[in-house]
């Protein structure tokens, strides 16, 4: 008889087991809209998670500074870890969210924060840069110090909150065979309409070759589409507006370019475009389209014997459709800060996102090492900044001459709206992109038709 | 027959030279094509080994060239530093050690007695809890990953070894190799052990066990080689740094300080690290895993 | 079999293995037939206080996706092709290593190399032997190197092939990734069925080898039949993890489970079920591995059906 | 179909690479077998008979030596070439295929001029399974057979085909005592009718003898005796085929002829004029004992077992290698069985007599002996040109101690370590006997093919004349050395050592010529050293 009522109480508890986990399946995210609370930072110990992707030599930096940081704040402590990729980043944190175990700190592009923000765990920003207790909020002359570009990008989620803060940027830029250009005497273009001919010149002088590479087709995409003024995507009401017959032109337009041999891709010619712009093969690029964070990879390799660059590499900004009204992207992270129960815990998280994208040696740093550039003006001033700059080349400090040419067209720099799908547009129009610059066809119209159409089925059922 | 006649024999007389020269012919070819087979299909298998190699061997900007290499113009091993310096291999394996020992010890003991009872005891529903278990084996485990995670969040198992140990203790795989052995050990043996008043369990130690330790011996490596190679799961509940395991802590994309890609050279150097050791446990338990496998002899 | 008086002690006995199972994968299952009643359910919107209805629309969301076709088709097609293809292969792999005398060990320890090799990896370099880098599409196409794949077949005189690049077709698509999964699966079938071989009574070859059995037959009318439960295991087995094909694909054309430009044209199931989880459509996620696992669970029964009358006990 | 061995020899690589010991399982093995006989190959297990039958199927190919089938020479054929049918031991039919399928697998074999139209083939697989009683079952699973209709199943396949010779591989022993009578009738009859060469391997006597036109008792890959059944069994040539043949076994005794009789203690049991004095073994067959009261053998009595028709007389005597001897007589005779003694006489020709100083093994170069060792004097001798030298001798352990000390003063490092080495295995041993003694025995072991390692030992001796010598060897038999020159031993030694221990190489690589090392130091290669062994020159004395 024991022995049964044994085996009924086995099943029992796996059953209830079962059924509550079943059952407890509630759970709340922070709030997101972050009331700061009396008195900001009391001074209590908390410890933050600070989630991102920076390789050894940048967490150099960071762990420099969370010892300076911990001067000014003993007791809060940072640990900070690197997770892989950033879409690493934004998987493990949609998953912790779940469950609330999200970190305090993150990296992010807009798209995460717009994932984050369907269950509403991103804490709105607003309130902590506005508040008026000691040390929280951000000075007038702080936020002016911000390139102006780069602080709105914290507002594109379409209800005019303040989400992220700018760490570090980056835009595309344009690297040119200077030694090429040189010796053949050609002119930089400023359009893409000089650019068409400078391509069709460029295939004289060398037939073989394919005079521009650019690297992102979805990059492209939004940026043209940007350079037009016409729609992409929406952050609020119907969100996927890219289907129209500017951007169709345009398409048409790079179609007949690649047609002709004059540009290709990463994924159109299957390897780094920026391997076909420094490789001395039988087929060249002599220019690229690429992130100005990537400058090194834009630069030769040595020669073994003479120890020289084969040749100069040169940077400047990229073609546009209207010189006077430039509009590049704006890449690169931006850190956003999680709900939590303890709002000391949010305090203490936005005291450490202020220090590291206010604070001048930390910003001036960290762009040295990491190629990007500073989000904060003041940088320039810099001492050390200041000489990277100067020094810079196109051979062995092509990273500042990059960061140089960045740091010229901050006026220039757009960013998409961010929602939750914008990812997902980006990827079906880097799709079409190559569906469109490739695919044989007699109608050409139909295709760019067909190819618009279904990119747009797919972003809507995918969001 | 009973005129003992002597039976005509059907095959005709062979002429002997000139079979046996055939013979040896048939031989040689035989033996050329077949190792000329075998070791066709070994370079098909090798190259991506071997592309791992090299690309760890590789610089960046060689490994970024759109024409690849096949072998580094310029062979370089700080690859290997870095992706055995970023890491903290002491904790590393440690944490691999202790998960890897527990959990399989762990394992072991649970499958021996699930396989037992499904190998030799009687009871009702026996057969359909049996083919229940082996259809969560056609389930896209994918789905779980989410569900598990918040369990194992709400048991408060995050950052602990427990939930590195305990969530995929039983291996249905694993059962069902074991019951398949335990069912080649002949009834009388158990009926035997019955008659002598041997209770279950010490029948299941003295007798089963040591019958079908092949098939336990390799389902101890594979359960060890899957703790050593495990990424998905570990990743996801044990980030600490204090926790991680080798392939995460190893493997964990090392990317570039300035575009944030991976940067593969590393990874692959990091990779061939963490492969080595399973590739020596193989070679020396190479007898044990394919001995446990035969013996287990995979029969309905 | 031999009967227990003590029933309640085989079930003390599969306590630990049932209290597990309970937990890590019964009540995941419960959750996923759970979410797949939810219409529309997303785990973010839920916490954000989202309610849900119950009803089939995750289901019919699922089976009216555009692409949902050729995401079975595809499933299908992979699975129906690889596994006799992988299967064949691995066995005369392990009848010709069973075979032979010196370097057996050696070789059977490279061919189980893959199995200890990084999955990564391993998609790159396949990704890379069949990669044509240049403009292709281009006219004139420009091809900087044409990949080692048809690099070596050139010296046959075949035209380079586009096999995975800008505007390659649907079956040259297909071929790269039969290879890939084929050569991915022949490590672990290759160690059963040497297994299964080693455990073959050495007496029926050296019968068939008096009676003068040519190879071809000894192979066909006694080592496959004898050979047929592990035959049959690997086959079910294989098409379970054949239906379940996703990261393979990923291997060879990334995220886009397509060549550049044809997105999703080498989608499968778990490849959609996936795509939903990234879009946070946990209940569209939970339909699809639903409809998975019903097919899954069909073709086992067929295979099953299909061992019984063939697999010799 | 005549088969003819000639000079066949088996040796099987050891399965222990790092002792590269080699085992011979067939060892210069030569008969004829008539044609459309039924031959039994018996012998104890391991002793090469199933590896002769298998060699003779083509399974295995010789080390040396010729097969032939009438007057072709068929051994470089490969099996299916030979037309030969074999029955396995677990008969080994294809489980998943039916009893008709398993009989026309063959026949389906058969390619070019040899195909038969499927009709032919059915017709052939009838008639086969006719002829085993089968035809019943031709629809049938294996499994689904008892263990004989297996067994008839395995004949019919092998027959099928009409072989030229027929070998069955201990065809009876999976069967049950009942089943084995019968089906070792029916193999007999089958064989008449077909009347096809049959080959077949047993360990069991009895089954040889019932069923045999002539048996072939094997013992360690040696021929021991042919013969037919009743011949071997009256007439054995050596005590190992005596022991071998005949249940209840034969009753062995140590005895001895002294002036031309033969003594079983002190029992003078048989005449044996002519004969010299020696210690022997006297083998009597149960049946040859004859219960008389004043018979010539006394014994103690144990028991009296009444079977019927006989009388099996259960005794003792001091001289009996077994603790009773079993006698069978008439059950006319009445035996009191209260008595304490009884007395047998012998009938001469169920008695017999062996010599019993043996040479334990013997080492030859091409016929002349080099050295013999005797085990019952426990001496060893050499013997090179013309001499004899006898150098077993007892060494004491003073006598050790005192040649090392003349060792160490006078010796390499090198030396002085392997002589530490030559104590230490004496020491270990406890020898009575000269350690020479002790040495070659151990080089010779007895079963070679179950000693799984290697060991070279290095000893000292002196000779009769007082002259000391030194040993050095292995059990690989590839070098032996006896010498008085120390250093030669040592070097030998050393060599052995390194080379085959040392590095782990094979013996093999020592074994190009066999050295020996001649006592007066010299060195001379012989290539061809046989090692004759064991009990078979416990042969028959005919009185």
């Amino acid at each position: 008889m024991k022995k049964k009522l044994l085996c009924v109480l086995l099943i029992v508890v796996m059953l209830a087991t079962t059924v509550s986990l079943i059952a407890c399946n509630k759970n709340s995210a922070g709030e997101a809209n972050f009331v700061v609370p009396e008195g900001g930072y009391d001074g209590s110990a908390v410890t933050l998670k600070f989630y991102h992707t920076m390789g050894a030599n940048l967490r150099a930096v960071l762990d420099t500074y969370i010892v300076e940081f911990n001067k000014i704040y003993p007791n809060i402590t940072i640990e900070h870890e690197q997770v892989g990729s950033y879409d690493d980043v934004r998987t493990q944190i949609s998953t912790e969210i779940n469950v609330g175990a999200q970190p305090n700190i993150a990296y992010c592009y807009p798209d995460h924060v717009a994932l984050y923000n369907v269950a509403g765990a991103v804490v709105q920003l607003d309130n902590l840069i506005n508040s008026t207790e000691e040390g929280i909020g951000l000075s007038d002359a702080q936020k002016a110090d911000f390139i102006q570009g780069y602080y709105n990008e914290g507002k594109q989620f379409g209800d005019e909150f303040m989400y992220t803060m700018p760490l570090s940027k980056s835009t595309e830029v344009l690297y040119y065979n200077k030694t090429f250009f040189d010796e053949h005497n050609l002119q930089l273009p400023k359009t893409w309409a000089e650019m068409e001919a400078l391509c069709a010149q460029i295939k004289q002088i060398d037939p073989d070759c394919i005079p521009l590479g650019y690297d992102s087709e979805a990059n492209w995409f939004i940026t043209m589409c940007e350079q037009y003024g016409s729609p992409y995507t929406s952050a609020t009401g119907d969100h996927f507006l890219f289907d129209n017959d500017t951007n169709k032109s345009f398409v048409k337009m790079f179609r007949e370019w690649h047609k002709k041999g004059y540009v290709t891709t990463q994924e159109i010619y299957g390897a780094y475009t920026s391997g076909l712009f420094i490789e001395q093969v039988d087929t060249n690029s002599y220019m690229s389209i690429g992130s100005s964070a990537g400058a090194t990879h834009q630069r030769p390799a040595k020669d073994e014997t003479t120890g020289e660059y084969p040749f100069e590499v040169g940077i400047t900004t990229i073609p546009q459709v209207n010189a006077s009204n430039p509009k590049v992207i704006s890449q690169g992270p931006s850190l956003c800060i999680f709900g939590k129960e303890n709002p000391q815990e949010v305090v203490a998280s936005w005291l450490f996102v202020k220090y590291l994208t206010t604070t001048v040696a930390f910003q001036a740093e960290f762009s040295m090492v990491s190629g990007y550039v500073p989000v904060i003006k003041s940088v320039g001033e810099h001492p050390a900044y200041a000489n990277f700059i100067n020094n810079a080349d196109g051979g062995a400090n092509i990273a500042a001459l990059s960061a140089k040419v960045c740091l010229q067209q901050e006026a220039a720099y757009y960013t998409s709206p961010a929602f939750n799908g914008s990812s997902m547009a980006r990827d079906e129009v880097g799709a079409l992109m190559i569906k469109c610059l490739t695919e044989n066809t007699n109608d050409v119209d139909a295709l760019i038709n067909s190819a618009f159409a279904d990119a747009v089925d797919e972003c809507e059922y995918n969001s | 027959m009973a005129e003992n006649k002597k039976a005509t024999v059907i095959m005709h007389e062979r002429d002997i030279e000139k079979t046996s020269k055939l013979q040896v012919v048939n031989n040689v070819f035989g033996t050329f094509f077949r190792y000329l087979f075998l070791i066709i299909v070994a370079v098909v298998v090798l190259f991506p080994f071997y592309w791992m190699i090299i690309s760890s061997l590789k610089t960046l900007a060689e490994y970024r060239l759109s024409v690849p290499t096949f072998w580094p113009k310029q062979v370089v091993w700080y690859n290997y530093v870095e992706a055995f310096t970023a890491a903290n291999l002491g904790t590393l394996f440690k944490n691999t050690v202790i998960v890897g020992v527990v959990s399989t010890i762990l394992s072991l003991v649970i499958t021996v007695l699930t396989a037992f009872v499904f190998a030799r005891l009687e009871f009702k529903g026996k057969n359909a809890l049996f083919a229940m278990l082996l259809g969560t084996m056609m389930i896209p485990g994918e789905l779980f990953t989410i569900t598990n995670y918040e369990t194992v969040f709400r048991l408060g198992w995050l950052n602990t070894y427990t939930v590195l140990i305990v969530p995929f203790l039983v291996s249905v795989f694993y059962v069902y190799l074991l019951r398949q052995s335990f069912m080649q050990i002949p009834d009388s043996l158990y009926l035997a052990a019955k008659v002598d008043g041997t209770s279950d369990l010490k029948y299941l130690w003295k007798v089963m066990i040591p019958l079908a330790m092949p098939t336990i011996i390799s389902i101890t490596i594979l359960k060890m080689m899957g703790a050593w190679n495990s990424y998905m799961w570990p990743n996801l509940v044990a980030r600490d740094a204090d926790m991680q395991l080798i392939t995460n802590g190893l493997r964990n994309a090392f990317t570039e300080a300035t575009s944030g890609d991976t940067n593969f050279p590393v990874q692959m150097a990091a990779v061939a690290l963490v492969s080595i050791p399973l590739f020596l446990v193989f070679i020396f338990f190479r007898k044990y895993i394919m001995k446990g496998v035969s013996r287990s002899g995979i029969k309905g | 079999m031999v009967d227990s008086k003590h029933k309640w002690k085989a079930w003390l006995y599969l306590s630990p293995a049932l209290i597990l199972l309970a937990v890590f994968t019964l009540y995941p299952i419960v959750n996923t037939i759970r979410l797949a009643f939810m219409e529309d359910y997303g785990m973010m919107k839920a916490l954000s206080g989202a309610t849900f209805e119950f009803g089939f629309g995750n289901f019919e969301k699922v089976v009216e996706y555009r692409n949902f076709t050729t995401c079975l088709k595809n499933t299908v097609l992979l699975c129906v092709l690889t596994v006799p293809i992988s299967t064949v292969l691995a066995l005369l792999i392990a009848v010709t290593l069973n075979s032979i005398g010196p370097l057996r060990r050696f070789l059977q320890t490279i061919y189980f190399l893959p199995y200890v090799t990084n999955s990564i990896a391993i998609g790159m370099v396949f990704a890379a032997m069949f990669n044509i880098v240049g403009n292709v599409s281009a006219e004139p196409p420009l091809i900087t190197t044409a990949g080692i794949i048809n690099n070596f077949l050139g010296i046959f005189g075949v035209e380079p092939i586009n096999w995975i690049n800008v505007g390659s077709s649907y079956w040259a698509n297909i071929t790269v990734m039969v290879i890939y999964i084929v050569w991915n699966a022949l490590p672990f079938k290759i160690l059963i069925l040497l297994g299964g071989l080693q455990s073959i009574n050495k007496q029926y070859y050296d019968a068939a080898k008096v009676d003068g059995t040519s190879r071809a037959r000894t192979l066909w009318k006694i080592t496959v039949p004898l050979l047929s439960p592990m035959i049959a295991y690997v086959v079910i087995t294989s098409f379970m993890g054949g239906f379940k094909e996703y990261s393979s694909i990923v291997g060879i054309f990334g995220e886009t489970m397509g060549p550049p430009g044809n997105k999703g044209a080498m989608n499968t199931m778990v490849g959609f079920i996936y795509q939903s989880l990234e879009g946070q459509h946990q209940g569209r996620a939970s339909a699809a591995s639903l409809i998975l696992f019903a097919i899954i669970m069909a073709v086992t029964l067929v295979n099953l059906q299909v061992s019984k009358k063939k697999v010799h006990y | 179909m005549k088969v003819v061995l000639e000079n066949l020899t088996k040796v099987f690589p050891s399965r222990n690479k790092k002792a590269g010991e080699e085992v011979v399982a067939v060892n210069n093995f030569s008969f004829e077998i008539p044609d459309g006989k039924l031959i039994g190959l018996l012998g104890p297990s391991g002793c090469g008979k199933s590896t002769t039958l298998y060699m003779i199927s083509g399974l295995q190919k010789p080390t040396s030596g010729k097969i032939y089938f009438g007057d072709d020479d068929i051994t470089a054929l490969s099996p299916e070439n030979r037309g030969v049918g074999l029955v396995f031991q677990n008969y080994a039919l294809y489980p998943h295929m039916t009893v008709k399928q398993n009989i026309l697998f063959p026949l389906q074999n058969l390619k070019g001029e040899d195909k038969l139209s499927k009709d032919d083939m059915l017709k052939k697989a009838y008639e086969a399974a006719k002829l085993v009683q089968i035809d019943e079952l031709m629809d049938r699973k294996p499994s689904e057979l008892s263990g004989g209709q297996q067994q008839r199943v395995a004949i019919a396949r092998a027959l099928v085909k009409m072989p030229r010779v027929l070998l069955l591989d201990e065809p009876l022993s999976n069967l049950d005592a009942r089943l084995r009578l019968q089906t070792r009738e029916e193999i007999r009859r089958i064989q008449r009718e077909t009347q096809i060469t049959t080959i077949f391997v047993t360990h069991d006597q009895e089954e040889a003898m019932s069923i045999s036109d002539m048996i072939v008792v094997m013992k360690l890959g040696v021929i021991q005796q042919i013969g037919a059944p009743q011949d071997v069994y009256d007439s054995p040539e050596n005590l190992f085929v005596a022991k071998f043949l005949g249940t209840p076994p034969i009753n062995v005794f140590d005895g001895a002829i002294r002036d031309g009789k033969v003594y079983i203690g002190e029992d003078a049991v048989l005449d044996a004029p002519g004969v010299e004095d020696q210690e022997v073994y006297v083998g009597i067959r149960p049946e040859g004992f004859e219960l008389a009261e004043d018979g010539a053998l006394h014994c103690e009595l144990r028991s009296v077992e009444v079977m019927g028709r006989d009388v099996s007389i259960v005794s003792a005597n001091a001289q009996a290698h077994t603790p009773v001897i079993r006698s069978i007589i008439n059950a006319d005779n009445k035996v009191d069985a209260t008595q304490k003694e009884v007395r047998f006489n012998l009938k001469a020709h169920k008695t017999f007599v062996f010599a019993k100083e043996r040479v334990t093994w013997s080492m030859a170069n091409e016929g002349k002996t080099l050295y013999t060792f005797n085990k019952a004097s426990q001496t060893l001798n050499a013997k090179y040109d013309g001499k004899s030298y006898d150098l077993g001798v007892l060494l004491t352990d003073e006598d050790i101690a005192k040649l090392e000390k003349q060792a160490k003063q006078s010796l390499s490092p090198v030396a002085k370590f392997f002589i530490k080495q030559g104590k230490k295995l004496l020491g270990a041993a406890q020898a009575k006997v000269a350690p020479a003694v002790e040495l070659v025995q151990s080089l010779i072991p007895e079963k070679p093919a179950l000693t799984g390692e290697i060991t070279y030992k290095l000893a000292m001796g002196k000779n009769k004349e007082g002259q000391t010598l030194y040993f050095a060897g292995g059990v690989d038999n590839a070098r032996l050395c006896v010498t008085s020159d120390i250093q030669k031993a040592v070097d030998l030694h050393a060599e052995l050592v390194t080379k085959v221990v040392g590095e782990g190489k094979k013996a093999k690589t020592v074994v190009e010529g066999y050295n020996v090392y001649y006592l007066d130091g010299e060195t001379k290669v012989y290539p061809e050293i046989t090692v004759a062994n064991g009990e078979n020159h416990e042969k028959r004395i005919f009185l």
